[in-house]
């Protein structure tokens, strides 16, 4: 009984912190100074699109690299936590028909392509590296739910994530020498604005994300699901 | 007419987010708190975030739910009851 | 060289979508589809060989191009046929499961069969073992697994047996 | 009018997702509780960043010099916080699986020091 009522309190605490904060929002129309000089430049500078993508690749780009490591780590961590024995495979527990097994078999590539289209079109229309690795490794857990698979080549997840991080900063340090700082896209031409080939080099990193993103995520979900041991006993 | 939209929509996502809570399935509740998420979706779409639209409704509403379905799963057999929950 | 034909009209599907999804016609867009697709079919796809299954000969195309209208016909029918159920006061529904027989015997054959099904409204397809389909049907009529086959089936079946056998 | 009521959706999300951490005693509950407080909290950034009437940022041949945006560095804060809170969830997860599997409960009080 008092945990709940020291559980009230924290709440009223809660609530008397946001409460003044919902009172008094800020009502003007314009934009702050800096998101108004981002909305100005940025289309001319950079060349792309979608303002959101300019931002997340190239000015917020080194939270974005930071970002990443994050995720990096976490899925490293769950991996350690969820360590699989070495007896066990991760066959499910019910088995599949062949209508599920075909139907995810079919549908895998399609899904892959859409999210290479997702993550190859970040600077023109909504989407980009993260959504698109997002639907990448969606694709490949159709494939675990469908049954058409048991397991992944773990040396070809961790060799396509380490690969495409490297070639990540790779990118970022050629912003350093050609260009006029770290994570600077303008040395690769501009192009034509509104095209696939502009906006310079933020394509390549924003796929080079969607990759990195895809195969983490998907190590978490390799990591997470249930795994059966060789004998038919359930983990 | 948009204002109509988000006052049904945010009804809904603290109606949802309640029954995630005071659910006494796990597997409702989980579910629950991915219907959070896909409604968070659609006020980003009404905010004019399509981007954000995007990524929450594949990771909040659909990855992060199957997640947690994999960890329930992991957690089968509860021998105590929570009488509470 | 079942594999090698899958890998072929995989390739020509993404580039369809490719295009679909890119719409107004652009060099550089028809660039990077093309290089997408090439990467995509020479990865080693689990159960692409399914693909392979369909026919080359013009009859199959015309067949398909067929079906296409035979399927959208049936499917109005028996949505016509289930709204009358759904609203006549009677509720004229007798549902069970019924155990139907295919004589197709590729993988992609059932596939199709087996999604043909589960689209028209009143019949749903929940699980296949080998030749045997197990449909839930609103209405169930006929006696033996062979009427209800006749009438399910053989329809579709008729078509896909010569689109992909 | 529309950010006030989402900026009180948010709010109250964040406040039943801390009631939910704080007075739930299953794990799953209470990671739960933790991820509905992290879609409040992006809820509140996103709708801090819209205007009335504005257009999302993103340029196309539609767009006139004198369309109105909405602030798009909270979308891009918040892209990369969903990741980043997918991550966290997962790991957390995680965590109540590995305790589970020493304990066989997910029953908060069956954790504490002198349980054993």
């Amino acid at each position: 009984m008092i945990k709940r009522f020291l559980a009230i309190i924290a709440l009223l605490g809660a609530a008397a912190v946001l409460l003044p904060f919902v009172l008094n929002l800020p009502t003007e129309e314009a934009l702050p100074e800096l998101a108004s000089k981002y909305i100005e430049n940025a289309p001319g500078e950079l060349g792309a699109a979608n303002l959101v993508t300019s931002i997340i690749v190239t000015y917020r780009g080194l939270d974005t690299l930071g970002e990443v490591a994050v995720l990096f780590a976490a899925t490293a961590a769950v991996g350690l936590l969820l360590k699989r024995t070495g007896n066990e495979v991760g066959v499910s527990h019910w088995k599949s028909s062949e209508i599920l097994k075909s139907g995810g078999g079919f549908l895998f590539p399609l899904i892959i392509l859409y999210g290479v289209y997702i993550f190859l079109h970040g600077h023109l229309t909504p989407g980009g590296g993260f959504q698109g690795g997002v639907v990448i490794a969606t694709g490949f857990l159709l494939l675990l739910l469908s049954g058409s698979v048991d397991s992944f080549n773990h040396t070809v997840m961790s060799l396509v994530e380490s690969l495409s991080g490297f070639a990540y900063v790779a990118v970022a340090l050629a912003g350093l020498i050609w260009a006029a700082g770290f994570l600077d896209p303008r040395f690769l031409p501009q192009g034509d604005f509104g095209r696939l080939f502009s906006a310079g080099a933020i394509p390549v990193i924003y796929s080079l994300i969607g990759l990195k993103v895809g195969a983490e995520l998907l190590g978490i979900l390799d990591a997470m699901r249930c795994k059966v041991r060789r004998e038919g006993v359930t983990a | 007419m948009n204002i109509f939209i988000v006052i049904i929509l945010g009804v809904l996502m603290l109606a949802a987010a309640g029954t995630a809570l005071y659910m006494k399935s796990l597997s409702a509740a989980v579910i629950a708190a991915g219907a959070v998420s896909l409604l968070a979706s659609v006020l980003y779409l009404l905010l004019a975030a399509p981007d954000v639209a995007m990524t929450e409704a594949a990771i909040g509403s659909a990855l992060t739910t199957v997640v947690f379905l994999y960890a329930l799963s992991r957690m089968r057999g509860t021998k105590k009851e929570d009488p509470r929950d | 060289m079942r594999n090698f034909k899958a890998r072929v009209i995989l390739l020509i599907l993404t580039l369809c979508i490719w295009y679909l999804l890119t719409y107004p016609f652009d060099s550089q867009e028809l660039i990077a589809g093309g290089i997408t697709a090439l990467v995509l079919i020479l990865l080693p796809l689990p159960g692409i060989g399914i693909l392979g299954d369909f026919r080359w000969t013009p009859k199959a195309f015309i067949f398909g191009f067929v079906y296409l209208f035979y399927f959208l016909w049936q499917l109005l029918k028996a949505n016509v046929d289930v709204a009358f159920r759904v609203l006549h006061p009677k509720l004229p529904i007798e549902p069970g499961i019924v155990r139907v027989k295919t004589k197709l015997k590729t993988p992609l054959g059932r596939l199709l069969l087996a999604n043909s099904i589960t689209l028209t409204p009143g019949t749903i397809t929940v699980e296949s073992d080998g030749e045997d389909f197990y449909v839930h049907w609103i209405k169930v009529e006929g006696i033996h697994d062979k009427e209800r086959t006749e009438k399910i089936v053989a329809g579709f079946e008729g078509f896909l047996e010569v689109i992909c056998g | 009018m529309i950010i006030q009521i989402i900026v009180s959706v948010g709010a109250l999300l964040v406040l039943i997702g801390l009631w939910g951490l704080l007075t739930r005693r299953n794990l799953i509950k209470m990671i739960i509780g933790f991820s509905i407080m992290d879609t409040g909290t992006h809820l509140i950034i996103v709708g801090l960043g819209y205007r009335e009437g504005a257009t999302a940022p993103i340029l196309d041949s539609s767009i006139t010099p004198g369309t109105h945006f909405v602030d798009p560095i909270p979308s891009a804060l918040v892209l990369t916080a969903i990741v980043i809170g997918l991550a966290v969830t997962a790991l957390m997860l995680a965590y109540a699986v590995r305790l589970y599997s020493s304990r066989g409960s997910a029953l908060i009080e069956d954790f504490k020091e002198n349980a054993l």
